[in-house]
């Protein structure tokens, strides 16, 4: 059944008393011109009105909590009910930001527990918290590459290498930072093209933004080159941690000669996806760097936990948040990780991998194409349904909607976009082998219909609360928020 | 195993069919000098009822302290139904709305979410959310460099009393982009106008407002809107959106009203948190929506002809634009967006405007308690929910004794401001009883009683 | 989508240790004959899968949460969140039930003013907490006025009247308590047979159980009477407050001539149901029949809360559970009742009672027959299909399938007994006019095609996760617990 | 108005389509003399706010402490998982699932809680719940009585190391059916077997026996069921379902096992709250089904024969048998039942047993260190997760000084065992850590020390 809109629920005079103060305190002593003159059109709506519109469209989501996710370079993980607990303790939620330090020991020492074991898992020298999702840690970084250069007057250091099957993020912050983008393609078996490196490095060089594994799933086994290379024209690495589940304890980031890295605590450590967000994208960086990290940072000082800020850290890029980042993100993060230790940290990458190499597997003797079918999956992999498309004219969005039918949230699709009508798949150590096999099976159920009656497949979804939306619709004839007069 | 489904009955059959026999050989691409055999000091791993209880042990040796602070993090009441709803696990645990009939809850309370956030400010359009207020800021200064095409100006006017932390954040982010913020100087806790007429033959792209200002103050936002748009400045409006239930919206301001609105979402129901997760929003006239940074998404139907949502204007987007694209932002604050839509639904209109009235009041009730205390005076006689108030000593070490009595009593304002002497900002929102107010003035009392005056 | 049981998830050797201390200690100094040899089957099964079956399982329910629920009878009206969250608070819900009383202040002050409460809401001279749910309550006032009866000598009073229309925990909790049931018929006017009553009151006479407003939806108008005639009998008068939601702070049970009374708190003072309970059935008494209340009561000495136990009461009839029933029960019944006020208070009777005549109202003006047209509904009302069963052979289940269907949750079937063909409908106070209308809708919807198409109705419900069930062969061959060996 | 969603112009058009002019001609009916303008003594209103508060510092005031109580109720770590799965509004706030299509989540649920509940006890059926293990012993007590047709008695004899409240409340609920419980005296803290002996001959509907008793102890079960059998009488098996996972299941004692089991469900995963709610599960053998008091859902199809759920052999409840039904109870406590499956689930049979053995573990220890204490002495050598220990002194002022040191250290004996002497009753689950062991003996040490022997 449709859920109407909240607001079509609102009557005017309906009153909702038992959360606002039981009478209006009057605020005439302030100038009527900064007052507001009409209200604003807010639903008018009981207690009850809220809770059952709200459930009713939690209903109507697919999410870790109902469906096997396996949205390639998400980590759709499970997010332990727990970390959500700690996070919303009293104590904690509700400390406020300017708290002193002293009533804030305990906060304090978890943050700096944090820090240190992200270090442990980065082989980073620092790590600063503050960044609020992936793609402000990639700011970070690369405003600390900058940083960097100009702090060794190398002014000229603007061009940042990006592999083309990187994520969007990665030019799009080496843009936001000033910096120009230089693309470089990667080869047919899933590795950097090493010639395509040497010929765009040079003195303009800034660095280089690298996801390993890389986001079509695979180790870059010339990772130890590229960074010599790198760091010989006077570079620096950046490391793209999305995909850091992968090999979670198994190599660190910093010995492969990254410089900087971010880390998506909502992947790796199993923060919540939240429909969107909030994340965590902290960041590590080396020695080097570490004059430069986003500040504040959690130091100690004679036993007890402080903020290291601008004044202990003058050289910094600044401040990114208005206070120290997503903190109930990280306290997320904290438990997941005390709650791992060493060697479920281990287990993490091991069975991530074991489960993307048997889906691989299976898919590929089902007879589906894998995109580097001579190559390990790291914990993702990527199957490409040209032949299929080809065949049959069912593409990969027809499959990702039946998909949805058969009761399983659809891969990533189109991305990357080397590989055409590509699925990257990304199971997570969560899921169970009888998953997906379930996982297995509608696939090839699904491949079956498109060779058998392949306009079926492109009706899907059949059995959501919507089914196929006109896209082009919505960017033509923008409808972007409910108003009375309509 | 937590968290990990596996038997040893499976691993074995799935190493078997992938054709290896341990889960190492899977990572023998990783050349063999990277490989290590574990992280080094990461503690071992603890049961849930462990962590629980130190989690505990560490949240109660922060103690039980009864806040005056505001500064840009608000102490407000949350009900219980908000975060039920939010953390419902199909909320909790659903990713960004990619596929759109798999996600028409989160979709369809991110429309709802975005009609509340332009009905709030008066403006036309609004994103799905930034990750903060200062963040917002910065981006919102960014797109007004971007849409402010006339003028190619890359320095943007700040009013003086915008938060100070915004401004530094703004400004970690715009200089990479060699675009400067100007300061507008401080008269009276608010923008100086003159100062900014005699500004008026300079070119900026967009003049930023905070209402009300870091110091509690109104600003003449009729007036400095009106002037910026004479002089071909976009406005940016940076507003306290649960306040917008009481003051003029952004859309209202002056004659044209504001182009951008924009600020902090965390007194719509988010907990403190010590300074996070909370959601930068983002509203702005319909002719800007192109140069939005953040997801939107946008009402259509489908193939039967019945509406929907989805996420619209993905060329504006990373994962389509790249190196174009209007902002890196990604995954956003989505979580804390469905908290404040629920809250907004439970307030309403009428409940919103309760609170702002009554955290009026009560900061109103506070500082006459204050400024009765010999030692104590009011700075600006006009605020909204903060105040400034000066003391006849340095502030730290009162905030100090105040603090071993358990209450926090204000944002001392002498690193950002030392002008203005030994001045301390202090709020006292809805969630404020009389009895902790009249235990503020007590304490204050008590504390500069027993300590002595600089 | 089916979900599976979650035995069928499980797979042996899987293990979920974040839950359990980490290691087995041992048991070996224990004489092996006490422990046990094969371990029990539970599902060996993660966390994740835990948590995707049962919040699969739990969107298979309907609930007040996300369906309108005029269950009558049953008051479904909306569950404050903040009850649960009050009752939840660490403090209150890991306090020990033998925790020292001057460990437990705040928790019985609480429970005190629960009472005070109570006895406002009732008139009646003390209230005992302890009963677990209505029928428990039951148990207890016919324990009392036993126990009262033998007290005076009275050793013959052993029949307990209940009208025709009485719950059915009524005539069974008589017999619990060693007594003998007379049924006596109710009106064609919905009031008690008077006559019937008195040729059944007697010397033999222990009491009369009553409803009031009663299960069939209307205020007993000569309760005056009935209270004198059972008092002139020697005998004494229960009210069974399940209904007390329809006259909440307008009429006293005390002020009837009750003698003693339970109020279902998972009812009128909105306790959740969950599925089954657990509820409240706290009992008020009267000076009389003070002496025999179960224990514990909390009492108050000195400035401080105490128990008040068989010491202080060695009249008690006992006790009726463990410790002193569902304190987190009684918790949420004490957060509502502070939020709402004598003010709240009456606001509930008076919308429950606006709902119910309106609804009645706009279904009679709908050509649905009202069971007792001519007098004013109190909280619920009852309408009788047996007009369209005769007609269309669409019977009283049909139409509550097919209401399924259409987003509604059935009214209450085939109760009260004496009107055939019956729906008890009992909209409560929580729901709006826009959603009363709906059903109204929907009533008229399935009316109309009872009668085009009588067919299509018994097919209902067709949108539900299963079909119609065959509760006959759920009766036959019974299948009441998984086993592996199926 | 809280939660009432009604506006003025609803309620105008209401009472015109009703046909009268207020509200109150509604109430018409209720004779003028009884009507009465509003409850006497009822304090105001309170916001959601003010009630939190108010409930906050209540909570507050009750202190923080470590308890070593056991004696029926068991603190136990809860996962996160089950209470925020169990309050989800789905199961929370249906009702009983009266209509089987509309509630597959709670019948499923339920089924799935009889099978485990099957499994933990060793036999064939179990019911949906009762209110909580004392009641459910008396249920268990009037079900032998009826279903032991053979034999006739109206008696039941008792082990003495029965919880006393049990036999209280069953006392309560089956004098008024003239059903007599006969206890059997305790010997070392478990049956006199001789005494039971000595009753052979004597007709009695059922044995019941708790394991472990009160007090801690193992008893003879194989012996004790033996014996019952051959003297014609049911036996009635209390127990601790948690610790099952560990001890032999009441289907198994003796030759043919016992017929009913119940208990308390509480340790498998409810709050301690003070008492309640909890809920008392009851399973038996396949013979005495239709003897069962309260609700049972069975499996089986739909008219497309598909599995599903549905509440069955209804015609032994209430609410279709009236006066002849096996029990009154309606309401059961379904929402504790959903939470102890999820807890069940997620713990699986290897970690109820972990836990079990923890509780010994810790037990052990804690009574090995205050039995080291001088004028502390242990009582019975042999013990689950309960000890009895005995002081040199009365227990009250030893256990009230250890509670104004934030420890309450058991339960005093000397109500219900005035023969044991200055007895208590301990209990270290496995959410006492080792300092919190520690922690008890070192101020049992500093108690003793500085009370006088009375
Ligand atoms: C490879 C990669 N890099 C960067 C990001 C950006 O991270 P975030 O969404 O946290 O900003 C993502 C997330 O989708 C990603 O997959
Ligand atoms: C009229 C009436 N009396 C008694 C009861 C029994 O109450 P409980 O279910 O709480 O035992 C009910 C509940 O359904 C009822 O409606």
């Amino acid at each position: 059944m449709k859920e109407p809109l909240i607001f079509e629920y609102s009557r005017p005079g309906r009153r909702a008393p038992s959360h606002a103060p039981g009478a209006m305190a009057s605020l005439d002593d302030l100038p009527a011109e900064v007052l507001r003159a009409d209200p604003p059109v807010l639903p008018e709506v009981s207690e009850l009105q809220v809770v059952r519109h709200f459930t009713r469209l939690s209903q109507q989501n697919f999410s870790i909590d109902t469906h096997f996710y396996p949205l390639g370079s998400c980590t759709m993980k499970y997010n332990p009910r727990v970390c959500n607990r700690v996070a919303m303790m009293p104590a904690f939620a509700n400390r406020h930001p300017y708290g002193p330090e002293e009533h804030g020991q305990g906060f304090l020492h978890c943050m700096f527990e944090l820090q240190e074991m992200l270090k442990a898992v980065t082989g980073m020298a620092e790590v600063s918290l503050t960044p609020m999702a992936g793609a402000q840690g990639e700011f970070a970084g690369v405003a600390m590459i900058r940083a960097y250069h100009l702090a060794n007057g190398d002014t000229q250091r603007r061009q940042i290498i990006v592999p083309d099957a990187a994520h969007g993020t990665n030019p799009a912050t080496a843009t936001m930072c000033g910096c120009e983008v230089v693309e470089i393609p990667t080869r047919a078996d899933g590795d950097v093209d090493l010639e395509a490196l040497r010929s765009v490095l040079g003195p303009q060089t800034a660095g280089i933004m690298l996801t390993n594994p890389s986001t079509v799933g695979v180790f870059e086994r010339n990772i130890e080159t590229i960074a010599a290379l790198v760091h010989e024209a006077g570079g620096l690495l950046y490391y793209d941690g999305a995909n850091l589940n992968a090999i979670l304890g198994r190599a660190l980031p910093g010995d492969m000669g990254f410089d900087v890295i971010h880390i998506n605590l909502h992947k790796t450590f199993s923060t919540p996806h939240g429909g969107g967000g909030p994340g965590s994208g902290v960041v590590g960086v080396s020695q080097r760097l570490q004059p430069y990290a986003p500040v504040p940072v959690v130091g100690r000082k004679n036993d007890q936990y402080v903020w290291l800020t601008e004044k202990e850290r003058p050289q910094t890029i600044g401040r990114l948040s208005a206070f120290m980042g997503n903190a109930g993100i990280l306290l997320r993060a904290w438990v997941y990780m005390r709650m791992l230790g060493a060697e479920g940290m281990l287990r993490v990458s091991e069975y991530a991998t074991l489960n993307a190499n048997y889906l691989m597997a299976r898919l590929m003797q089902a007879g589906f194409q894998a995109a580097y079918p001579e190559r390990r999956a790291s914990h993702e992999f990527i199957i490409s349904l040209k032949d299929i498309v080809r065949q049959t004219g069912v593409n990969t969005m027809d499959f990702a909607k039946a998909l949805l039918d058969r009761g399983f949230h659809a891969p990533t699709t189109y991305f990357p976009t080397l590989v055409p009508e590509c699925l990257l798949i990304e199971p997570t150590e969560t899921e169970t082998r009888q998953e997906l096999d379930a996982f297995v099976d509608a696939m090839i159920e699904i491949r079956d219909l498109a060779l058998s009656d392949p306009q079926e497949v492109k009706r899907a979804p059949l059995s959501t609360p919507v089914r196929r939306l006109d896209d082009v619709r919505a960017a033509r004839q923008l409808d972007l928020a409910w108003s009375e007069n309509r | 195993m937590p968290f990990i489904p596996h038997t040893e009955e499976d691993v074995a059959a799935m190493l078997e069919l992938i054709g290896v026999k341990t889960t190492d050989e899977l990572f023998q691409e990783i050349p063999a000098n990277l490989r290590i055999a574990g992280p080094d000091g990461i503690p071992a791993g603890l049961t849930e009822a462990e962590v629980s209880q130190l989690a505990q042990q560490r949240a109660a040796g922060d103690g039980d302290v009864v806040s005056f602070i505001g500064a840009g993090a608000y102490e407000h009441y949350i009900p219980a139904a908000v975060w039920d709803l939010a953390t419902r696990g199909e909320f909790y645990s659903a990713y960004t709305p990619y596929q759109a009939e798999a996600s028409q809850g989160t979709l369809q309370l991110i429309y709802e979410y975005q009609s509340m956030m332009t009905s709030l400010t008066g403006l036309d359009v609004s994103n799905a959310s930034l990750y903060d207020g200062a963040s917002a800021y910065a981006e919102a200064c960014l797109m007004a460099v971007r849409a402010n095409r006339k003028s190619g100006s890359r320095r943007i006017l700040t009013t003086g009393a915008m938060h100070p932390v915004y401004r530094a954040v703004a400004n970690t982010i715009l200089s990479n982009q060699g675009i400067e913020l100007v300061d507008l100087p401080v008269a009276g806790g608010v923008t100086d106008l003159g100062a900014l007429a005699a500004m008026d033959g300079e070119d900026f792209a967009a003049v930023s407002v905070q209402q009300p200002g870091f110091l509690g103050t109104l600003e003449a936002v009729d007036d400095i809107t009106d002037r910026a748009h004479a002089a071909g400045r976009l406005v940016i409006a940076v507003c306290n959106p649960l306040l917008l239930a009481a003051l003029k919206p952004p859309g209202s301001w002056g004659e044209s009203g504001a182009d951008i609105a924009c600020g902090e979402g965390q007194p719509l129901g988010i907990p403190l948190s010590s300074g996070g997760p909370y959601f930068g929003y983002m509203t702005c006239s319909k002719s800007l929506v192109r140069q939005m940074p953040g997801r939107i998404v946008g009402r259509t139907v489908d193939v039967e002809d019945r509406p929907g949502f989805t996420l619209t204007l993905q060329a504006r987007e990373q994962h389509i634009r790249r190196s174009k694209a209007t902002s890196n932002i990604c995954t956003n604050q989505g979580l804390m967006v469905t908290a404040a839509t629920i809250y907004m639904s439970l307030l309403g209109s009428e409940g919103l405007r309760r609170i702002a009235a009554r955290c009026h009041a009560n900061t109103r009730q506070l500082v006459t308690l204050l400024s009765g205390i010999d030692g104590v005076s009011l700075l600006y006689d006009s605020y909204f929910h903060e105040a400034v108030i000066c003391l006849d000593r340095p502030v730290a070490p009162v905030l100090e004794a105040l603090s071993r009595r358990g209450i926090l009593g204000g944002y001392d304002l002498s690193e950002h401001y030392p002008e203005l002497g030994n001045a301390l900002l202090v709020c006292a929102t809805e969630a404020r009883s009389a009895q902790e107010i009249a235990a503020y003035g007590a304490c204050m009392q008590e504390v500069l009683a027993k300590t002595q005056v600089a």
